[in-house]
């Protein structure tokens, strides 16, 4: 307990899909700031991208007026990002988290298997009509299967 | 991104340059299928050598092509994947059922083959 | 007036040297959604440093737990930033504008000469102990002399 | 950024790979004055030709390291600075009295040159 915080961020922006990739450079400038693997860095790209496609299409099903926020903080070895979203929420987390379950026929339901997979933990809150948040955890120097809490 | 398509014996060659994700995935979408419409293409090859990075939503573009090549009796061979893409693919399990390799060459020799085998 | 909003975020971060890269990189991730000249992205990198390096070692005085705020707004054809420290304040902002001028003798004084050198607009609105928020502001396909308003 | 340096003939060749601002302008004041110091060092020439951004804290340091060397009446030379870097040179006005020039060798030869006039 009492980790140093080596860095903290706050991004807000509006919900258009430029700003998956606008988060994804936000979040790689934020991890390469500690030592960590080429493979490590991409992965927090992808679950990042995930998660942030998923606040604008899921949460705000594309509404381009809305905002998401990306926070993240940095200790010695560890990075925690939170992706928060106030839109319509998610009304059963286990079935969401299942693979290949999506709400949208023509997506693929793999966003949260990749964020599992890529990130130590992830966890998600959400709740109908008010919002969910998504926080992932990636330890560095260290290579466990994410756990899901929902 | 960038996409430079040719086409040559009913086949499509697309050569995608930069990111695949949610702005991008729908423009793929969008040229691809256009041009395998007016071209009245068979088969597709994509070339993902200087992709930089996907995701989900790219990978479901790449399904979603693929889904319709096979509707119409077509073959879609992925080459020249960086590291980090093929990671994400496998992931996917996609790669269980997409054909892929290393180089443009190699891609034509799997559509010569099979194509063969289907005649 | 009434210009059509195509993009908006806003940044907060920790009063860190690192954050000083961490903030080009975002401007130059929002810009790079207009068009424009590689030219053009470099200035506005330039600027957003030097807004920010002053807000960590001027305003904040290399404190690092304090909090900068980066904003960028996007229009049709204008790129509109706001770098803002709740720090010590410019008692004198035209003495501050002038070439050459630092508080600093390590340093230059050349951060609003670039500022005014590379952005279309500068803007400075300051208050001693309060804090300090500059505004740059990028036409694109235009090449006008900066204007210094304080 | 990175920094590679090399010592012959009482020069310090100091190759920067990487951004030069306020985080990593400090980096490179400590090793290069310890390296001076350590070989006994009386020209620098420096090599741009990997700095991919610089700003006024980048300058400044290299502006630093100019007075110093003059103070011990040695030679300073920044070469293969890209475009960008260029212009926020030029603008600062240090390019009115800092040496510079395209390649390694062409800082060796001013270098000769002045050795020569001085001596
Ligand atoms: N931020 C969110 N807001 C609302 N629903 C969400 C959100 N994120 C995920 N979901 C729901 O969870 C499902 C699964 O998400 P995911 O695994 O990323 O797959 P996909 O994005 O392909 O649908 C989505 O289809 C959606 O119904
Ligand atoms: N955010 C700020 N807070 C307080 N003082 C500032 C701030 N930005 C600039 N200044 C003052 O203005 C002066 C000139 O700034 P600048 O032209 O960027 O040169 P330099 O950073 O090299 O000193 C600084 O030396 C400082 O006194």
């Amino acid at each position: 307990m009492g980790k140093i915080v080596k860095n903290k961020i706050k991004l807000e922006f509006l919900s258009r899909p430029e700003n998956v990739a606008l988060s994804r450079v936000v979040v790689a400038s934020l991890a390469s700031q500690m030592e960590l693997t080429l493979n490590d860095l991409e992965e927090i790209k992808v679950a990042t991208s995930e998660a942030v496609s998923n606040a604008i299409i899921h949460g705000y099903q594309n509404d381009p007026d809305r905002i998401v926020q990306v926070t993240g903080v940095l200790d010695e070895d560890t990075l925690v990002l939170e992706i928060i979203d106030e839109g319509i929420g998610i009304p059963d987390i286990n079935k969401a988290l299942q693979p290949a379950f999506s709400s949208d026929p023509e997506r693929m339901g793999l966003g949260f298997v990749f964020m599992q997979s890529f990130m130590d933990e992830v966890n998600v809150e959400s709740q109908v009509a008010a919002g969910t948040k998504v926080r992932l955890l990636k330890k560095m120097g260290r290579r466990t299967k994410a756990q899901a809490v929902s | 991104m960038t996409l430079i398509m040719n086409s040559k014996n009913q086949t499509l060659t697309v050569r995608v340059t930069g990111e695949l994700d949610l702005v991008t995935a729908p423009e793929f979408r969008e040229n691809v299928d256009q041009a395998m419409e007016n071209r009245q293409i068979q088969n597709l090859l994509i070339d993902l050598s200087e992709v930089s990075f996907i995701d989900s939503s790219g990978l479901g573009v790449l399904l979603g092509r693929y889904r319709k090549i096979k509707t119409n009796n077509g073959i879609m061979v992925l080459f020249g994947m960086n590291q980090n893409v093929k990671r994400v693919m496998e992931l996917s399990g996609v790669m269980s059922f997409m054909l892929s390799c290393d180089t443009e060459n190699d891609a034509w020799k799997i559509i010569e083959k099979m194509s063969l085998k289907e005649a």
